[in-house]
């Protein structure tokens, strides 16, 4: 936004300028495109701006400086896990070596990347207790959906072809049933219990011979283990079902729990959150999935496979004829991947268990600090975030969660997740993982003394908050209703000018 | 924990504020029988040992070759500014824009990419974004169920097989099918989309087909004749999805010119490294009849309190976050920062640069046709192609393989791509972009050329074995 | 300075906490200084401040944010050449075959980095008409010294000892009699004549057989070209001295004068000016020096040599007697110099010539928008710069140069520079390059004329401004009077907290 | 022009603005016989063309062997915290901050950097900064002069021959003196200064001393005995100068605890990459006593009108810009971003990494100094040294050709640092620090060995013609 002057920027539209930019590509010969049929032919050329580097490149540094990031400031978003991205895995994932491979490079010429892959693959099976990872899924959601599409081919190769169902708890992250759904089951949804796991009651009530697995976020999205995850997996294989485990939220039980030692079949990682791949303003991430015995042959292809002189290669096409497929082109998000595999060797055993040390003190250490502030719906030691609310607050001032997210953008913090788990009534989610300091911690608290304060003394200063910010609360109902999704050559009267 | 901040002192006083004597207190939830067996890993790095080992790692890869590898994935020229953007902390450090207030920046290139790749592709809707090119053209197929409620879909074989390949991996589960529209086996239209064999699979009125999807180009380089695809499908009531490859839009027609309904295709070719296979960007644009239907994130233009233009993200009732089970897609957590790399690189190319990108490419596949050609490789199709192209090579895969121990990524042999067709088997698929060298396209042609004259391979040599010559320079 | 909050920031001492921080090294063997003697070891470690990988890079970030920068916004800085630094140059100074050779490899190690200091010293000798270039100085400055230092051996060698002084003209830079200083000459100041030239009068009354040199700055540092050049170096030589010619200003005239061919002696060059190499919040650069026939035996050593087999080589210690020596370690400020190379080579003959055309048609347009506003003290035709003056505007509404300057940071503008040249009342040199818009110019006039209007209306407005930037205008007296020029621990009543 | 915003359009309103028909109106002062012949460069390159000539040009260099170099530049690890603050844009596109308000961010890192470097000599007053070692040496002794009102200086042979130069250079114009004071030939001592003749250099009543200038470890890697040369400098009067190597400080005292006046130095080794010579960073601190002698920037702590603390460059009447002609130099763009840099890396490797960077050096360079012994090639000289020492080789300079075809940068030869010293003819000055390898060690041994035991060289090859191994992988 520069230091000073408009915050707001046009949009690269409005910079452009017949005439402009240039200078990158050689200019190819004229004939070059002869040889086309017209009719294949663009009749003109693509309206993209023209924008010379200097203007393109303020554009993007002044816009940089509108977000709130990691890099600038605490980020307690809940479920995403916003901790620090260590510089070193930027480096690394641009190395040439890495960054420049073409995907079909012949093994040989891959031996590098290959390795890494396999050994991430390995570090994986020993954190999580499973047998067997795919790397392939791009993100959580996509390892989701390999991990139901495993357990569809299961029961389908044992003709067990009456499981349409998937158990659902009511607190999972909406990526659960959406892609129970797109695997073409049924979402049976499961209540919570008053100490916020799953009502044991009502699972076995759902249970039955048309379960074909339960889905369970450990922790879970509460922020709270779930205490009596034995006697689910137990009753879940007792019912001919299996288990999936979003494993979203792994940061708190590094080294403290291996989900296939507790019986899950099936899970996936976010390396974006447990393993500190930056999240790049909303992607990409990369959601490996952990499998046990029972899923091994229908992982995804291509595996990477080790020979026994020690060299790498990719299973090809059709080597594997019980697995699902593939999910996606090539192996994966190999560039995120790299980040991940040097998060990983750079913690070692012991630093990943301090990771889950340190995130479960602090979200604990924050709880206790906002007690007396906002109701804390569960009381027991939360794992690496926990959940608060303002239902109280709301009742007695007016001010809602929403409002006391936007008053903390003045004090300079990003909101926590609000309104999420959608069971607990004015939820905020609060994650402060491991890399923030002690004195951030306190400052974020002081924020929420003051904005409490505000709610009861002033109400209208939290109500219309942000103060500070480049623009205040947005009109989203006319962005909804008469949706703006692309630039088109506008008036002056239409399109408002940024200042 | 090389990052972490507390000293013993800060837990200390952290338990204190607890109220508990020890961190183990705060996991007195897990179940002891649940307790993890040790975590059997390497003792930590410090950085200084992980960037000798990660540097020695990426020595191991091979990046310094003669490469004529495409199939879906190419090497281009990047200019300075994508990498300049990408590696601002306040972007690639932030998260999905849920708080508007203090995230325009990534909001407003999140509206400029929808509108960058509109105006590539000539359609409305453009999501931002999706894994790549593949689950771009699976969630295509999948809109097109939702939109017409049918569940019969037709994907030429002329698509990438992975797309092929993930669009049955995600129909694994439910009702939906899909069949494969043929390639002409030989004649002028040879490897193109059969269109006498579209119309019949169009036919039958129990089955109705939902979606059509070709590629442009195809996967064997050749350019399809779009237009006439795009009016069977909608003669028999189908929408129709191109997949598309966007440099190639610099100098192709957009698929809003032959009226396709969505489109799908890799971003990677927009300043995005190839990495081996990802971070990669699905793209996916629609008609504004189809906003939606579209699964991604869509941001809007709109105001704040006072009037200022700024950015939100919209429409998110088609979101799981919201929808949940009833939602367009899973997808959360997607390609932002390719999004924003393809962004930044079209706005730094412009209309003129992607055209010359595109043409230049061409002019060098060009050249490299008639070099192959002397070499004794002609091509194996007669029709049009933009910058890659396959060629006939007696013994293929063995030569490919006597080529790289020369030292040159001679393109893919279509038996590995295509297993199934028979008469690919003697394929190489090859292609050229702007970054091809005049040096490495005679390099290649010298060494087929003497391969050919050695005749037929001895027989093939184990995996492991080929010994790749040494790079006389790193590049 | 994120994007809401307090921007101000703690110093990295205040973030230190005993304890934080590590994991970048491994830790030596515990003997491993044993063998030093006691007396050598430092008794307890230097007070360097702990901080975390997360904490310090947030420091960073957050203050770069407080920064204008030619990546952020206008920059009109007269005499500095603000243009655009094209990222290309960037990457191309990071290639580790570049940023990771020893300046003490051997030749044949170094082949690709001595091939590209000599062509730039070819192109530089093509641009400026000179016989040799030596890319050795760190900076124009430091160019400068070598260049005087050359004429002093020039004149010592002929037996010439009686040559104790050099003109320059009063609206020199600082450097030039600075430089004139250390070389041990003395300064003998040239006053302008009206039109903004060298006096000629006052000139030849200076010139005599003490004259060791002339430096002219051309154009000068009013933005003018030095129309009575030709006769002045006539009479310099005539006189038996030299002529330097400070070639910071190069940026107005390439392609169209060689200061060679003009009948210069010797001069630098800017590459952080004209050839675009970013200024770096004050440096690096750097200030090659081209010299004429008659100071080639005295330049600098070593130089870069050319063998008849193509093949580079540096020269060797003590090869050429007659050089004045080194100026600094090594061969100079190489990984500046790639950038340079980067440039003229992307810009070529025809694109240098047009960066001039540019730079000076921008000057002049802002110029014509400006005399309106403000006095324009030399009407003519300016080259890439040019100066204007507040002096009536502060007769009449009280309001100076540097409350204009300050008002303008408000409009999200970097002041001009201010009270320089030293030879016009209430100055403010502008430049604002080649590369910047019409929009963005347009945008400076329409700032201009609101800052006037205020003066004149509202001038508090202007002479309390700035009002947006981060701070306020400061203390510098305080600081001078009692310079606190380190942290040292205090206590918080002496150190203002920032906020 | 490649970067420029300037349409045909735009340009005829700019000229029609200002009143003229053409560009060249504006150039009529140039009188036409001045005007310049045409210009002879090559055609503009795009920036794809461009950046493959460059990418070739590096990959000439060989950054890819063993290298045992030093002598004032060393190889370290450079945490990537340091390119990650360096590359970013507000930082390195600003210019000195001469407006305060607007340039907080530079402002503060400078005062970090004195801050920190004064931590690290326990000196008080720090300047930001000086284009290298060598010419902050010939500032702190032109500093000494001027403090002292005396004009001839001492400088130990332990200083870098490239300062001695650079500092006769300097000292080229003016009446300033200086003289050497020579090492001691042999014994105990051999290579550091000579205490007795510096002695009796300073004994000349008629030519009083104004500065002793003597390095730590000195250019031979050895550890001088600082105190007593400073103690003799004072008691003549004169100022003591310490020419400190920064990372050696994490372990040795610092120039403050020996009672320097001046300390001057190289900063490269903080983070700042070899780069075949520069830019580098010119390490320049003083006793508070010598504060307004001190050339170069400083920043000030102080207050802005509403009592926040804030930045500002301070002490200015010292520079050319307001003292012209009576400054205290003429440095006016300087090292900043190089100051930055030192900053950063000051900053995230902290006290104790910084030691472990100096100890693990020291422990690098024993196990290389037994493993060249054991080839056959003994230290030169006895005395205690850090991290770099010379060796004793027959015929070094033909060795040390012959192990560069064999890979291996084994070192500097004296004989070519040092060109003037017979005792120093036949050895070599290597180094090592905590990026040296146990490999790389073993490597540099057994080729030494070999050749030592191959015997006398049969003669020396020309200098284009020794051909460098490939590298079997890139690094
Ligand atoms: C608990 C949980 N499950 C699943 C997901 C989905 O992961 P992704 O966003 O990587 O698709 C998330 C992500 O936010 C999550 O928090
Ligand atoms: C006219 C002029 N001469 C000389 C110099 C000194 O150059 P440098 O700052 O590179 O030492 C400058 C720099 O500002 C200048 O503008």
């Amino acid at each position: 936004m520069s230091v000073t002057g408009n915050p707001l920027q046009p949009t690269v539209f409005e910079l452009s300028h017949p005439g402009r930019g240039g200078g990158k590509i050689p200019h190819p010969p004229k004939d070059a495109l002869e040889r086309l049929p017209a009719g294949s032919r663009r009749a003109a050329p693509p309206a993209l701006p023209e924008v010379n580097e200097p203007e393109l490149v303020r554009h993007y540094v002044n816009l940089s400086q509108l977000n709130h990031a990691v890099d600038t400031g605490f980020y307690p978003l809940g479920s995403c896990t916003m901790k620090w991205n260590p510089k070193i895995n930027e480096w690394a994932a641009r190395l040439p070596g890495f960054a420049d491979l073409h995907p079909l490079a012949p093994d040989e010429v891959a031996q590098g990347t290959l390795r890494l892959l396999w050994e991430l693959e390995q570090a994986l099976r020993e954190i999580s207790g499973m047998e067997a990872v795919t790397l392939q899924p791009a993100a959580g959601a996509q390892g989701e959906l390999t991990g139901i599409l495993m357990v569809r081919a299961y029961h389908r190769a044992r003709g067990d072809t009456g499981r349409t169902e998937v158990l659902v708890p009511d607190s999972a992250h909406g990526t659960n049933p959406a892609t129970a759904t797109m695997a073409g089951f049924r979402t049976v949804s499961i209540p919570p219990a008053a100490d916020g796991g799953v009502d044991v009651a009502a699972f076995r009530a759902a249970l039955g011979p048309r379960t074909a697995a339960i889905m369970i976020t450990n922790p879970s999205t509460l922020g709270l283990f779930e205490t009596r995850i034995g006697e689910l997996l137990e009753a879940v294989h007792a019912a001919g079902a299996l288990a999936y485990m979003d494993g979203a939220n792994l940061n708190a039980v590094l080294g403290r729990v291996k989900p296939g030692e507790v019986g899950f079949d099936v899970m996936h990682f976010n390396v974006h959150k447990t393993f500190s791949t930056p999240h790049g303003g909303g992607g990409p991430g990369a959601g490996p999935v952990g499998v046990g015995e029972r899923l091994l042959p229908y992982l995804p292809s291509p595996r990477v496979l080790r020979a026994a002189d020690g060299s790498f290669r990719l299973e090809r096409p059709g080597e594997r004829p019980t697995s699902i497929g593939r999910l996606r082109s090539f192996v994966g998000n190999v560039g995120v991947l790299v980040r991940a595999y040097a998060y990983i060797a750079d913690h070692g055993a012991e630093g990943l268990r301090e990771v889950s040390d340190d995130a479960v003190l602090a979200a604990n250490y924050l709880k206790a600090r906002l007690a007396g502030l906002l109701d804390i719906p569960y009381e027991r030691a939360c794992m690496h975030e926990f959940v608060a609310s303002a239902a109280s607050l709301k009742r007695a001032t007016g001010v809602r969660t929403l409002d006391i997210a936007k008053r903390l953008i003045d004090f300079g913090f990003h909101p926590p997740t609000v309104y999420f788990p959608l069971t607990v009534e004015e939820a905020m989610l609060i994650e402060p993982t491991e890399t923030e300091s002690l004195e951030t911690l306190d400052a974020f608290v002081a924020a929420m003394e003051r904005i409490v304060a505000e709610a009861h003394d002033d109400p209208a200063m939290v109500t219309s908050a942000p103060h500070t910010a480049p623009v205040r609360r947005l009109d989203e109902a006319s962005a909804a209703r008469q949706p703006n999704l692309r630039w088109r050559p506008m008036t002056g009267r239409e399109t408002p000018c940024p200042d | 924990m090389p990052y972490g901040p507390h000293t013993a002192e800060d837990r200390a006083r952290m338990l204190a504020a607890i109220g508990v004597a020890g961190v183990d207190e705060l996991f007195a939830d897990i179940p002891p029988e649940l307790r993890a067996s040790p975590l059997g890993l390497p003792a930590p790095q410090p950085e200084l040992e992980l960037a000798a080992h990660l540097r020695e790692l990426a020595g191991r890869n091979r990046t310094d070759l003669a490469s004529f590898l495409g199939a879906g994935v190419y090497r281009h020229f990047i200019p300075a500014t994508v990498d300049e953007v990408l590696s601002r902390g306040e972007f690639y450090t932030a998260y999905t824009p849920y708080q508007p207030e203090v995230s325009q920046g990534t909001l407003q290139t999140i509206y400029e990419y929808q509108s960058l790749i509109a105006a590539l592709t000539e359609l409305d809707v453009v999501s931002a974004s999706h894994y790549d090119g593949a689950a771009a053209t699976a969630e295509a197929a999948l809109m097109t169920c939702r939109a017409t409620r049918r569940e019969r879909v037709l994907v030429s074989r002329g698509v990438h097989r992975h797309y092929r390949e993930t669009l049955a991996t995600y129909l694994g589960g439910g009702e939906i099918t899909f069949e494969e529209i043929p390639l002409v086996p030989g004649g002028p239209a040879a490897g193109t989309t059969d269109l006498a064999a579209l119309e019949r699979l169009l036919t039958d009125a129990d089955r109705p087909v939902a979606g059509v999807l070709a590629a442009q180009p195809n996967v064997l380089g050749l350019l399809e004749e779009m237009e006439p695809i795009g009016r069977l499908a909608h003669a028999a009531g189908a929408l129709f999805v191109a997949v598309v490859e966007p440099v190639s839009l610099g100098v192709l027609a957009p698929p809003g010119a032959y009226d396709a309904d969505i489109s799908a295709g890799e971003g990677q070719p927009l300043g995005i490294a190839p990495q081996y296979g990802g971070p990669y960007l699905g793209l996916l644009a629609c008609t504004d009849a189809l906003v939606r239907q579209i699964p991604g994130r869509l941001v809007g233009m709109t105001t704040d309190l006072d009037g200022r233009r700024a950015f939100v993200m919209t429409l998110r009732a088609r979101e799981q976050d919201i929808r949940r089970e009833r939602a367009a897609s899973n997808i959360c957590t997607n390609q932002a920062l390719c999004a924003l790399a393809a962004g930044v690189y079209l706005a730094t190319i412009g209309p003129h640069g992607l055209r010359d990108v595109a043409a230049l490419g061409a002019a060098r596949a060009a050249e490299l046709e008639r070099a192959l050609a002397d070499a004794g490789a002609p091509r194996l199709h007669p029709g049009p192609y933009l910058n890659e192209f396959a060629v006939h090579v007696p013994g293929a895969v063995a030569v490919h393989r006597r080529l790289l121990a020369r030292g040159v990524l001679a393109g893919i042999p279509l038996a590995e791509l295509e297993p199934g067709d028979g008469s690919l088997a003697d394929g190489l698929l090859v292609c050229a972009t702007e970054v091809t060298t005049a040096d490495e396209i005679a390099g290649f042609a010298r060494a087929l050329g003497e391969e050919l004259a050695a005749g037929p391979p001895a027989g093939d040599r184990p995996a492991a074995a080929i010994a790749v010559p040494a790079a006389g320079r790193l590049r």
